[in-house]
């Protein structure tokens, strides 16, 4: 794992890559931004002001860097209900999605996505899905459209552990590897789906069912991005080189709670030893080691400036008008008849 | 007697009709923990083997609850989300309504489906707010959506005890009413509606968390119009007897329900009064847009659900 | 001009778009061998990585449809049985319908779903006999039931060059209609409906396969009653305008469509039409029974579908 | 396999298994009922009596026999929509299966199934089911159902290589998996979906999927009812043991179109040679020549008229009474309103 990740890291820096880089302070600064963004999110839901709550992120942030470092600009993503950090890893801008979180009209979505629907097709984003499973299959048609149009995007597609045992994911992976598409199946294994535990869900394993369909996989530590960096840009190539899909299963951890519901609720599906014991890998504990203490302390400095901007923005935009409450519902601009009858 | 929740109230029917019976299990995502407080507590008392965490496979275990049903048993399955029934109206629709009659009687298929906090919860945007009971009338299930805790314990009851399968909404908004309870809590009919608040110039038909809408807007308007607040609790099927009963007194009808207008449950109430019963004035009903999809900021969420201005609107509309 | 079948008409619109629009492709089970007539000769002609066959993953394939319409393809699904639209209604109604809004209108999702022979086939019974347009017309997905040759190719070509998707159903009982062509086949607006026959005693909205049954009827009580037949062709969105027109004249209203009566598109009918349009008399409505699961038994299935009987009666009553 | 096959020809006959029996003659002649009531049944639909057609079954009748002559009478199937085989090797009386495929009141369903929809729950038959992959988890429930009520029950679920790639089966091959569950996994390999070779359709294997969930498998030749008996006596033993599910994919073929209707219609899928040389290999031949040829000629005389004495109870049977169309939608006896409003 280590000898990939340290090809990949010397490797193809002739494109550009988004939004992180490939250099270790760029991954570490991608990383502390989303850690950054979602503290300063926990806040605005605790006063209120991101209603409904949120899926965060923290203690996964190696995943969607690496992954994302992998990626060209070009490229593509799908998310999930845990997605700010798959989004801002692939380079939206974090004013802009936190205020799509606050539901203001200068957000991503307008205010209409929230949480679980940021999407930003304009940085390669199609979506985060409230469904689990769900954006699998949008990805492969993406996948699929792009290999028509002669393109060599990539796209990955990141789902957790819970939705190793969503028909239509394994649906997907299936026409993936029979058509070849190009696409990263990035399984977030965190152990738990909600409060159920990986074990008492998923017989067999993540790389079982890659290997089910004839498809490559590889499992590697979620908690340090190069390895993640590695193992993403070797089935980035296979992938632009027309060799079909790849699973990536990255072993990770959310420190925090499923929800931010879960808040409101005592559960005790894990301990407070486990919880203790994954924190110890830090993500950017890791990574941040590998740069000197001055590049890691002016990252941190900067990115708090960014989220203050970010959290200053947000709070500044506009709400949306009510009026406007079924604007974009049908692309074709048809108007569909409100609620009640007229006259 | 103590306040009982709506929460809680359901809760209780799970557990009385665990401790009575058997064949009874629940099954769903997180059930063990209670995330969705409607099972709370349930799998200490009765254990692991009787209420059962799954892995998110909503097909398959939606499936085999028909399976285990016809072999005797009588589970319920708990859905997370409302848009959990799109992803299996296929099981619900398509195989467990249909073994009945497919099979010339041979089985019957007593599962019943609950969907606690269903329709907006404020902030769960698109994917997670809709509130699609109509679909389930459409098809023939039957379908409770109790507005009361006492009801939503005596109509859960009554459909684990019932031989078809159900479909139970527990809309977010009613999830933390509270009742005095004064007398024991018992099975509620399948079917029979129940007139909330007597009244003779016009008929409220209101569903779920609007029951109480309903009767806030009849208390304001008290002096103006007399209202009669009708609540269906089953959706499919209907009650509509008791609904000519309260028309033949009033001829005006409004109905407030939380599902999207065009084939939703108002549709149906408007329809089957226009063919069968007494109306001396136009209905109206009051409902969420034509292919509603609710959007994340709270204020467009809002704009779109039914509420207090619409329904005194569509009232006074009827009066004229 | 030739005689044009329902099937060759629908097979024409495909091929017409294909050659016209690059980003328009078909995927489904066996549309190589274009089993369902649908896709007949496509494949030949347009090359198999235009006209794909998938495995039995609609689930999947209906997304990846979503998917590929995000990046700017135009995708057509077929779906051999009604009942396949239960089994994606979470790709449908959850994702393709709602991602628009979702995104605050950054992309859209130009996907047509088509069924042919949807509705009961003699002898297919219990799972694959639905005819679920009003589903669709709930959530508010676009929704298309054309009821002649020249309707199914316009409609279809609207469906596809439509930035929204769109469901068409092509009833089973239409699919040997023949049509004697005398003008060039030209697009339908979608949300256009038609008045077939004019008349000013009643209006019959009649769906699909049962715009001939209600064209025969006006025919045979022509000295008893005048009626006019109007034909919705898309049943979401409905023409409002046109059937207030209608009713304007008439006063009186029948609907008769394949769907369950609860809930179903009759019911939305009546309810617009009491709510906001000039009746005279109580209207009806004629379709399948509530919670209709057909039976295999030919006498059986025929004894729960709507038709000839049902619809002369219903239109008595009204003009009593 | 022939070991396998071998072994189980000879044991377990110390409870009488189901109706084929374990004698070499039992099997033959259940495989022969098949083969005649098919051909009967083709008739029928020709001449309009069977309305709508049928997906036949000849060519695969030693998988139906050889699964179900490893079952105990008490044992439980689901079966598909190419089911009558199934029906029929599992016990129930050809006469009212075959009364059932035209609609009589006498039928297994009393006319309301059809022949997608066969049932007879007296003979453990649940069902067949017109949705590809629709009945594996109905089959799950019911084994979950079985061990929870102590019972040894043994389900046997059959399903066609095109359902190989439907997401709820693969979701049930997952809970079965892990939570042991009795039930066989019956892959009735006939190498089409309808008009897609399975190549087509079907990455990866069927034998991959199981693995992919921890699931023994075993792949045997469908046209001999021995090895079909065989594994599948293995798998009982496993399942009846609480070791939980296998699957078993038979390798066949179906000699005739996949439903009556592409008669009509002119395809090519699939060539004249490759049916040739299945048919050399006939289940019915290559058990039958196991047999003395006098035991053969006997028992294919008594099908005969097995077979004319059910063609003679289904013309014969009443058909149900259009009254009667809706019996039986409500178990509970509620009555819906008609299609059309009183009054
Ligand atoms: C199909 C579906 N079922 C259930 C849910 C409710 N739900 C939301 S997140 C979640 C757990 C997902 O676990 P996992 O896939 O491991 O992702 P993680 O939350 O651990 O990142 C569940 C059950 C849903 N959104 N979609
Ligand atoms: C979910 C679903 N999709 C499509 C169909 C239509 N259909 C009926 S049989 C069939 C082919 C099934 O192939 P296979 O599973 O290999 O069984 P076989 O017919 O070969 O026995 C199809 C596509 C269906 N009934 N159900
Ligand atoms: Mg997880
Ligand atoms: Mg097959």
């Amino acid at each position: 794992m280590a000898e990939l990740a340290g090809q990949a890291v010397t490797a193809g820096t002739a494109s550009p890559p988004c939004p992180a880089g490939h250099d270790p302070a760029g991954l570490y600064r991608s990383m502390r931004l989303i850690r950054e963004f979602e503290e300063c999110a926990l806040g605005l839901v605790k006063s209120g002001e991101i209603v409904g709550g949120i899926h965060p992120y923290i203690g996964e942030e190696a995943v969607a860097v690496g992954v994302c470092a992998a990626l060209l600009p070009g490229d593509l993503i799908t998310s999930t209900h845990r997605g700010h950090g798959h989004v801002l890893a692939k380079g939206s801008d974090p004013a802009a999605m936190l205020a799509e979180l606050c539901g203001r009209a200068t957000g991503l979505n307008q205010g209409r996505g929230g949480s679980m629907h940021a999407a930003d097709v304009s940085a390669g984003i199609l979506g985060a899905n409230a469904i689990v499973g769900g954006a699998a299959p949008i990805a492969a048609g993406a996948a699929w459209a792009a290999r028509r149009a002669g393109s060599d995007q990539v796209i990955a597609t990141f789902f957790g552990d819970g939705a190793l045992n969503q028909g239509v994911l394994l649906e997907t992976m299936n026409l993936a590897a029979l058509w070849s598409l190009p696409v990263l199946f990035v399984c977030e294994n965190n152990g738990y789906a909600t409060t159920m535990a990986t074990s008492g869900a998923v017989a067999g394993s993540a790389s079982g069912r890659a290997a089910a369909f004839g498809m490559p996989s590889v499992t590697v530590d979620g908690m340090d991005v190069l390895a993640v960096l590695g193992a993403t840009t070797a089935a980035v190539a296979r992938a632009r080189a027309g060799q079909g899909p790849t699973l990536i299963e990255a072993m990770t951890y959310r420190y925090g709670p499923h929800h931010t519901i879960e808040q409101r609720i005592r559960l005790s599906y894990r301990s407070e030893e486990e919880i203790a014991r994954w924190r110890e890998r830090d993500p950017l504990d890791i990574q941040g080691a590998r740069l000197p203490a001055a590049t890691r302390t002016l990252i941190d400095a900067e990115i708090a400036e960014v989220i203050a901007a970010a959290r200053e923005f947000a709070r500044s935009s506009p709400e949306p008008s009510p009026e406007g409450a079924l604007e974009f519902l049908y692309a074709s601009g048809l108007k569909g008849r409100g609620g009640v009858a007229d006259g | 007697m103590a306040k009982l929740s709506y929460a809680k109230a359901l809760n209780r029917a799970l557990a009385d009709e665990l401790e009575r019976d058997q064949s009874v299990c629940v099954l769903g995502e997180d059930v063990v923990a209670g995330i969705a407080q409607f099972t709370l507590g349930l799998a200490k008392r009765f254990g692991t083997d009787r209420v059962i965490d799954t892995p998110i496979s909503e097909q398959a275990f939606t499936s085999m609850a028909t399976g285990a049903a016809l072999r005797g048993m009588r589970p319920v399955i708990e859905f997370q989300i409302p848009s959990l029934l799109f992803l299996v109206f296929e099981q619900i629709a398509n195989q467990a309504h249909k073994f009945s009659l497919m099979t010339g009687g041979q089985v019957s298929v007593p599962v019943t489906y609950v969907v606690p906090s269903s329709g907006s919860r404020e902030g769960w945007a698109g994917q997670h707010s809709d509130h699609p009971y109509s679909l389930f009338a459409h098809v023939g299930v039957k379908t409770i959506v109790p507005a009361t805790p006492s009801d939503a314990y005596g109509l859960l009851v009554s459909a684990i005890r019932d031989d078809d399968p159900v479909v139970l909404f527990a809309p977010a908004l009613a999830m933390g009413l509270r009742e005095d309870v004064t007398s024991e809590l018992v099975p509620v009919p399948i079917g029979s509606a129940r007139v909330r608040r007597p009244g003779s110039d016009v008929t409220v038909v209101a569903v779920g968390h609007l029951v109480s809408v309903a009767l806030d807007v009849a208390e304001e308007l008290a002096s103006e119009v007399s209202i009669e607040v009708f609540d269906p609790r089953t959706v499919y099927p209907f009650d509509w007897e008791l609904l000519a009963g309260s028309l033949e007194r009033t001829g005006r009808l409004v109905v407030i329900d939380d599902s999207n207008r065009s084939c939703g449950l108002g549709a149906e109430v408007l329809a089957t009064a226009a063919e069968e019963m007494h109306l001396v004035a136009p209905p109206r009903r009051v409902g969420r847009p034509d292919g509603a999809v609710l959007p994340f900021a709270l204020a467009l969420d809002r704009a779109i659900q039914p509420g207090h201005d619409q329904l005194v609107a569509a009232i006074r509309a009827v009066m004229k």
